[in-house]
């Protein structure tokens, strides 16, 4: 195998990952004959469904591996439209290990038809790869194109729920937005484009800090709205609530973690053309501000999990645009490290949410589906399942930056990054929200922890695979936490080596 | 009288394009009915590909109008007749709703005319009938931009999958899972 | 009216605003997805006059706005099948409950 | 052993996290095993502070048993543990309260895995704080000490618990808010871009502007967490509500993490812009006194009264630390270490009186001295100690910090007294209504402390007595790390 392949391993293994479900999806076994009993049907699809589960979870788990192997790769590809490095492969890596989590635990799924579970773990699968290829797109167009597969996919996952319902509307609601989002990016790239006469992003960027105009930091501004959109920072953020709240539980977490990283990623990749422009310091610093303060107020009054969680996803964009914002590398490997413990923070929060969606019964009596999870569900959670519960701690307490976990360690040093850039008034800012988050938080930890359960409310069985997983997710968690060294020398190289090519 | 030399004609005729692309986007967002909303977005199209024209890229004008026209307006008028079967006029939004909306128009217009002051953009080499031609680019799709190319091919598969996925969901009633682990 | 880039840009940018306000101000949700159509043809055709005016290979910009093109297919395919579902669920495709949702 | 002699501190730091370990690996019902496992352990990290104590050299100021570990030097962290005369009494404190407060919870049957496991993440950061001298660590482990705490209160508190546990756990975030600029800004203003503080201290940096804004966030920051004036109202709410052991920790232990701090960090790297703010601090302490003394004198629960002894107690140790003198600063010292010991002796008393009784009203209780006769001689040495009777060891503490408070300010030391003599008051009130008053039918068939319940207090009221017949004990420890203070204080200007 020659270097070019293997620069570009873990995208063709997410491609053929993606090619083996597609023929899943459209397999033999799945379309409808007349004459079939339901019953037998219905036992069909699901047997095909937990194949393809399977071999979702087999082949995500050989993508982080490819991953992995492909971590040294470095070099052009593509005639300079794509460039494989150190961050890109880094960015990689956890994008698969998201992946692979986040197929885990869409394991049998209940929130979405047995029929439609193949095509999750397609839509998945292609999202991932979108968004790794977004990591090392070196022109714009790639990036563009790339952009959109890794929105396409989720815009066709969301409405992909059981019933009829509002998650329709707020599937539209989303797509609608995110459409209108890219296009403005997109308005934005053109002007760009225009500037430099070259789509390449490097050249973009020395054009840009050969003439840093008005015009270069309002095209880059907009360019960035588009990714802003995907990470939900305030004012693009109004579609998260309602999608988080009505679309299936797994695909809410694959948008509320791993998406998000890939958005980071890619804003890191256009913030690389405008390290000249300073104007870019105070405007992403005061949008970050005002995401985290108004996140931090309107998950204050949100009386259901699924939609806290957006809006402290809000909140949290806000912390890593202010790390973004300082236009610094020092300052980004920390607002990288964060998105990475951030992922793992959501996939402890979403595993509590999907599991006690398996015992919600999750469709409402006029046939609609009702995937939302009011935090006084979350009742007694200790008693009924203590593994649950731990998970959920550990999730809560590392969103609220509490130590041991990644969650204090992320927001130091991107409290640090920013204050070597002269931050100080910014960081008391962030550290003030903090406090206000910690107040929700920690409602959702009262209602796990010590109010007792609802009568009626029985144990949770929690099998060997949510276990495992809170155990190994956990313990990453406060391992980071306790011990960053492990991968902040890598992602400050990854970064240095990103900034000055 | 002024003469009419080919300039003048040129640039009437893009004066004309101009007028009729935003007067049809003007009425395909202000009118209440649908399909008179689609005839708007049609117009605008003619005039928008008319202006690629002017501007030299037969290929790209040919392509707006087949897309545009012949694929996404033809699809949202099967659309509408599918989905709408007696129409009723939309009721106007609220004052609280237009005015921010009218704002925020009127200022990212604003914003990108004044920073467009401020532009500086390179010079062009002059119009050269090769570079232009549907050859180069073709050459172009299969050298530099061959990546994005075969992306999106992806994108426009998980495109028709997704929506035959989607649309299925409107005609197939799922048949009844309620307890399907295992 | 003189052939310049500024008066393209001028357009483009008067376009797309019109597309905007689509976007934000209609509820019928086939003309919104209208709205986001005509940002597009705004974009492609400020990717052409940059083709024309700035750069150096005029073929750049022709591409870049093909892939717009396409993207615009997809866009619509996708954008009207789910507004199908609404339809399906509700009957009618305007939007006056999407703002219940929200909040 | 060997091992043991270069990592003693970081053996004591390890003890609660293994405890945690142990306590998470035994199944939930097996609470005897997991009250033994807390009990050994516990027991281990007192015998090893003991340990401590023992083999500390008290005629250097410098850092002792230090260990040094490399962490993420392009952030400027390192794993620095280290202790000196300053912080060796409240490590030795920590073990104390740590093992007799697991003993004291040792009939507690609710969710049994659940409170040891959060007592041993909360007293793993209050070691985890004593000992560290690098800030991040530092401020992580006085992170980790906080948060334990909400739960800790909320699950077994008692009086409007939930309330009370949201309440403290917000007023000490907030002052986590003011200490993130505030510790990351001592890095970034220093220049040396480091957390050490040894370093950090010996640097006499110019602070310009910033030093103001660095010095009151990091006064308020630690300072919520130390009761001051008025950022206090959490303190004895939350001692009220908190289970036995959890408010011994608290009103023993955590509250000493604030004044602590403030000792640490803004005296010792900022001692120029100490001069300045002294007496703001002083005014501030002297309202502590005051006002804890006076609320204390309506209560009518025993607990609010300790809750507001405390508040007061802890104005006499800021006061103490703003005399900026060898005498108050000892003092200061002195009494963090004894104002711990006794408030654990306090509230453990209180907790087997209310197990009993059921309630807590002064009025309600009355002669208990027949029917409990240990408890309520516990209760009465403790009530001794907060008074300041001689031969216990606070005695000796507000001694010192009275003498230099009135010595620096006349004003000050008058009032900080007359709030002493007000609180011998209602300590003399609470014990003659509740222990000496006419005994009530309601208690006659209550029990006393067992002789095993009995340990954990004669320890605590041991420990009172002997550092009160020899204070030398301890000040002899302090002298040295003291002066050393004393003098970059004067050398400031």
């Amino acid at each position: 195998m020659s270097g070019i392949y293997l620069r570009f391993l873990p995208e063709l293994g997410l491609l053929g990952l993606a090619l083996v479900l597609f023929f899943i999806a459209v397999g033999p076994g799945q379309e409808a004959d007349e004459r079939e009993p339901a019953d037998s049907r219905r036992k069909r699809l699901i047997r095909a469904a937990i194949a393809g589960d399977r071999v979702a979870l087999v082949g995500g788990g050989v993508v982080l591996i490819l991953a992995i192997l492909a971590v040294r790769q470095a070099g052009p590809l593509f005639f300079g439209a794509y460039r494989v490095a150190l961050f890109s492969q880094v960015i990689k890596i956890i994008l698969a290990a998201g992946l692979f989590f986040n197929i885990w635990l869409a394991q049998e799924a209940q929130s979405l038809a047995p029929r439609e579970r193949p095509e999750l773990m397609l839509f998945l699968s292609l999202s991932t790869l979108g968004m790794m290829m977004l990591v090392s797109a070196d022109e714009l167009i790639s990036f563009y194109v790339a952009l959109e597969i890794a929105a396409y996919s989720l815009y066709i996952l969301v409405p992909l729920t059981r019933g009829h319902g509002d998650h329709n509307e707020a599937a539209f609601k989303y797509f609608l937005y995110g459409a209108a989002t890219s296009a403005v990016a997109l308005f934005g790239m053109s002007i760009l484009f225009g500037l430099a006469g070259s789509s390449s992003i490097p050249q973009i960027a020395t054009a840009l800090s050969a003439n840093p105009s008005t015009l270069a930091v309002t095209a880059l501004l907009l360019t960035l709205g588009g990714v802003f959109f995907k990470l939900a920072v305030f004012p693009f953020h109004f579609w998260a609530p309602d999608v988080y709240q009505t679309t299936s539980h797994s695909v809410a977490a694959f948008i509320a973690g791993t998406s998000k990283v890939g958005a980071v990623a890619a804003l890191l990749r256009l913030l690389l053309m405008g390290l000249s422009l300073d104007q870019l310091y105070w405007l992403l610093g005061a949008l970050a501000l005002l995401s985290m303060s108004y996140g931090n107020l309107a998950a204050l009054a949100q009386r259901d999990f699924k939609r806290l969680l957006a809006y402290s996803g809000v909140a949290q964009g806000g912390y890593i645009l202010l790390g973004l914002a300082a236009l610094d590398s020092a300052a980004y490997a920390a607002a990288s490290y964060y998105a990475i413990a951030y992922l793992a923070l959501m996939l402890l929060c979403f595993l509590v949410v999907i599991e006690l969606g398996r015992t919600r019964h999750g469709v409402r009596a006029d046939g609609s589906t009702d995937n939302s999870l009011p935090i006084d569900a979350l009742g007694g959670l200790y008693s009924r399942s203590p593994w649950l519960a731990l998970a959920l701690m550990i999730g809560l307490l590392g969103l609220a930056g509490v130590p041991p976990t990644a969650g204090f360690s992320g927001k130091w040093f991107l409290f640090k990054a920013i204050l070597d850039q002269g931050g100080f008034w910014w960081v008391l800012i962030a550290g003030i929200n903090n406090t206000i988050a910690v107040y929700y938080y920690l409602v959702v930890l009262k209602a796990a922890y010590v109010t007792p359960a609802a009568d009626g409310a029985t144990a949770i069985e929690t099998s060997l695979w949510p276990r495992a997983l809170t155990l190994s997710v956990g313990l990453g968690v406060v391992v980071l936490g306790i011990a960053p060294q492990i991968i902040m020398p890598t992602l400050q190289a990854a970064v240095s080596a990103m900034i000055g090519s | 009288m002024p003469e009419l030399s080919p300039e003048t004609l040129l640039n009437a005729a893009l004066g004309l394009l101009i007028v009729m692309t935003l007067a049809g986007a003007v009425l395909a967002v202000t009118l209440r009915k649908v399909f008179h909303n689609l005839l708007g977005f049609g117009l605008s199209v003619i005039g928008g590909a008319g202006v690629t024209l002017i501007l030299g890229s037969e290929f790209v004008a040919l392509m707006q109008l087949l897309i545009f026209l012949g694929g996404i307006a033809i699809a949202m008028v099967f659309a509408v007749m599918m989905s709408t079967p007696n129409e009723q006029a939309e009721e106007p939004r609220s004052a609280g709703a237009v005015i921010p909306a009218i704002l925020l128009g009127l200022g990212f217009t604003a914003l990108i005319c004044w920073a467009m002051l401020d532009g500086n953009f390179p010079q062009s080499s002059p119009y050269v009938a090769e570079a232009w031609s549907v050859k180069n680019i073709g050459l172009l799709l299969l050298t530099d931009y061959e990546l994005p190319f075969e992306a999106i091919s992806i994108l426009l598969l998980a495109a028709i999958i997704g929506s035959v996925l989607i649309a299925r969901r409107t005609r197939e009633p799922e048949p009844s899972e309620e307890a399907d682990r295992g | 009216m003189a052939e310049t880039l500024g008066s393209y840009l001028l357009l483009s940018s008067a376009l797309f605003a019109v597309g905007l306000f689509g976007v934000l101000l209609r509820r019928n949700l086939v003309a919104m997805l209208i709205g986001v159509e005509l940002m597009l043809n705004a974009v492609i055709i400020n990717l052409v006059a940059f083709a024309r005016f700035a750069g150096a290979d005029p073929g750049n910009g022709q591409v870049f706005a093909l892939f717009v093109i396409g993207v615009a297919a997809a866009e619509a395919a996708v954008g009207l099948s789910i507004i199908l579902t609404v339809f399906k669920a509700r009957g009618a495709i305007s939007v006056d409950r999407l703002e219940e949702l929200s909040g | 052993m060997a091992w043991l002699d270069s990592h003693l501190l970081t053996s004591i730091l390890l003890c609660p996290v293994i405890g945690l370990a142990l306590t998470a690996l035994i199944p939930a019902s097996r609470t005897g095993a997991i009250k033994l496992s807390a009990a050994i352990v516990s027991g281990i990290s007192c015998a090893l502070s003991i340990l401590l104590w023992q083999r500390f050299d008290p005629s250097t100021s410098r850092l002792q048993f230090t260990e040094r570990m490399e962490w993420l030097p392009d952030l400027g962290i390192t794993y620095i543990v280290g202790i000196d005369g300053l912080s060796l009494p409240m490590v030795l404190l920590t073990g104390i309260v740590f093992f007799t407060g697991v003993l004291t919870m040792w009939e507690l049957e609710n969710r049994v895995k659940e409170y040891f496991a959060f007592t041993m993440a909360l007293v793993a950061g209050v070691f985890g704080v004593f000992i560290s001298q690098d800030l991040f660590f530092l401020f992580l482990f006085y992170e980790l000490a906080v948060l334990p705490m909400y739960l800790l209160i909320a699950i077994w508190g008692s009086t409007r618990r939930e309330y009370a546990a949201m309440k403290l756990t917000l007023f000490l975030l907030a002052g986590s808010a003011l200490l993130f600029p505030a510790l990351i800004g001592l890095s970034h203003y220093s220049g040396l871009n480091t957390f050490d503080l040894t370093l950090l201290s010996d640097a006499n940096t110019d602070w310009g502007g910033m030093g103001i804004i660095i010095f009151l966030f990091l006064y308020l920051g630690f300072g919520v967490l130390a009761g001051i004036f008025p950022f206090h109202t959490w303190s004895p709410v939350g001692h009220v509500a908190a289970p036995t052991a959890v408010s011994m920790l608290h009103a023993g232990v955590l509250m000493k993490l604030g004044s602590y701090g403030v000792l640490r960090v803004g005296m010792q790297v900022m001692p120029e812009e100490m001069v300045r703010w002294a007496p703001l601090i002083a005014a501030l302490a002297v309202c502590n006194i005051l006002y804890g003394a006076f609320v204390a004198l309506g209560q009518t629960d025993l607990k609010y009264v300790i809750g507001y002894s405390s508040v007061s107690h802890m104005g006499v140790v800021m006061l103490g630390l703003a005399t900026m003198s060898a005498a108050g600063i000892s003092g200061a010292v002195f009494q963090m270490f004894a104002h711990g010991i006794m408030t654990a002796l306090f509230f453990s008393s209180i907790g087997h009186i209310y197990d009993h009784t059921h309630t807590r009203e002064i009025s309600r209780l009355g002669g208990l001295f027949t029917t409990m006769p240990r408890a309520s001689t516990v209760f009465i040495i403790a009530g001794m100690a907060g008074i300041g009777v001689p031969c216990l060891a606070s005695f000796w503490a507000e001694l010192l910090v009275f003498i230099a408070a009135v010595k620096k300010w006349p004003l000050a030391g008058a009032l900080a007294i007359f709030g002493l003599v007000v609180s011998a008051l209602f300590v003399l009130r609470v014990v003659q209504r509740s222990f000496f008053g006419p005994e009530r039918d309601d208690w006659k068939d209550m029990p006393d402390m067992g002789n095993f319940m009995a340990t954990p207090r004669v320890i605590l009221a041991a420990v009172l007595l002997l550092f009160g017949f020899a204070p030398f004990l301890m000040l002899d420890q302090l002298a040295a790390s003291v002066d050393a203070l004393v003098q970059v204080l004067e050398a400031s200007p």
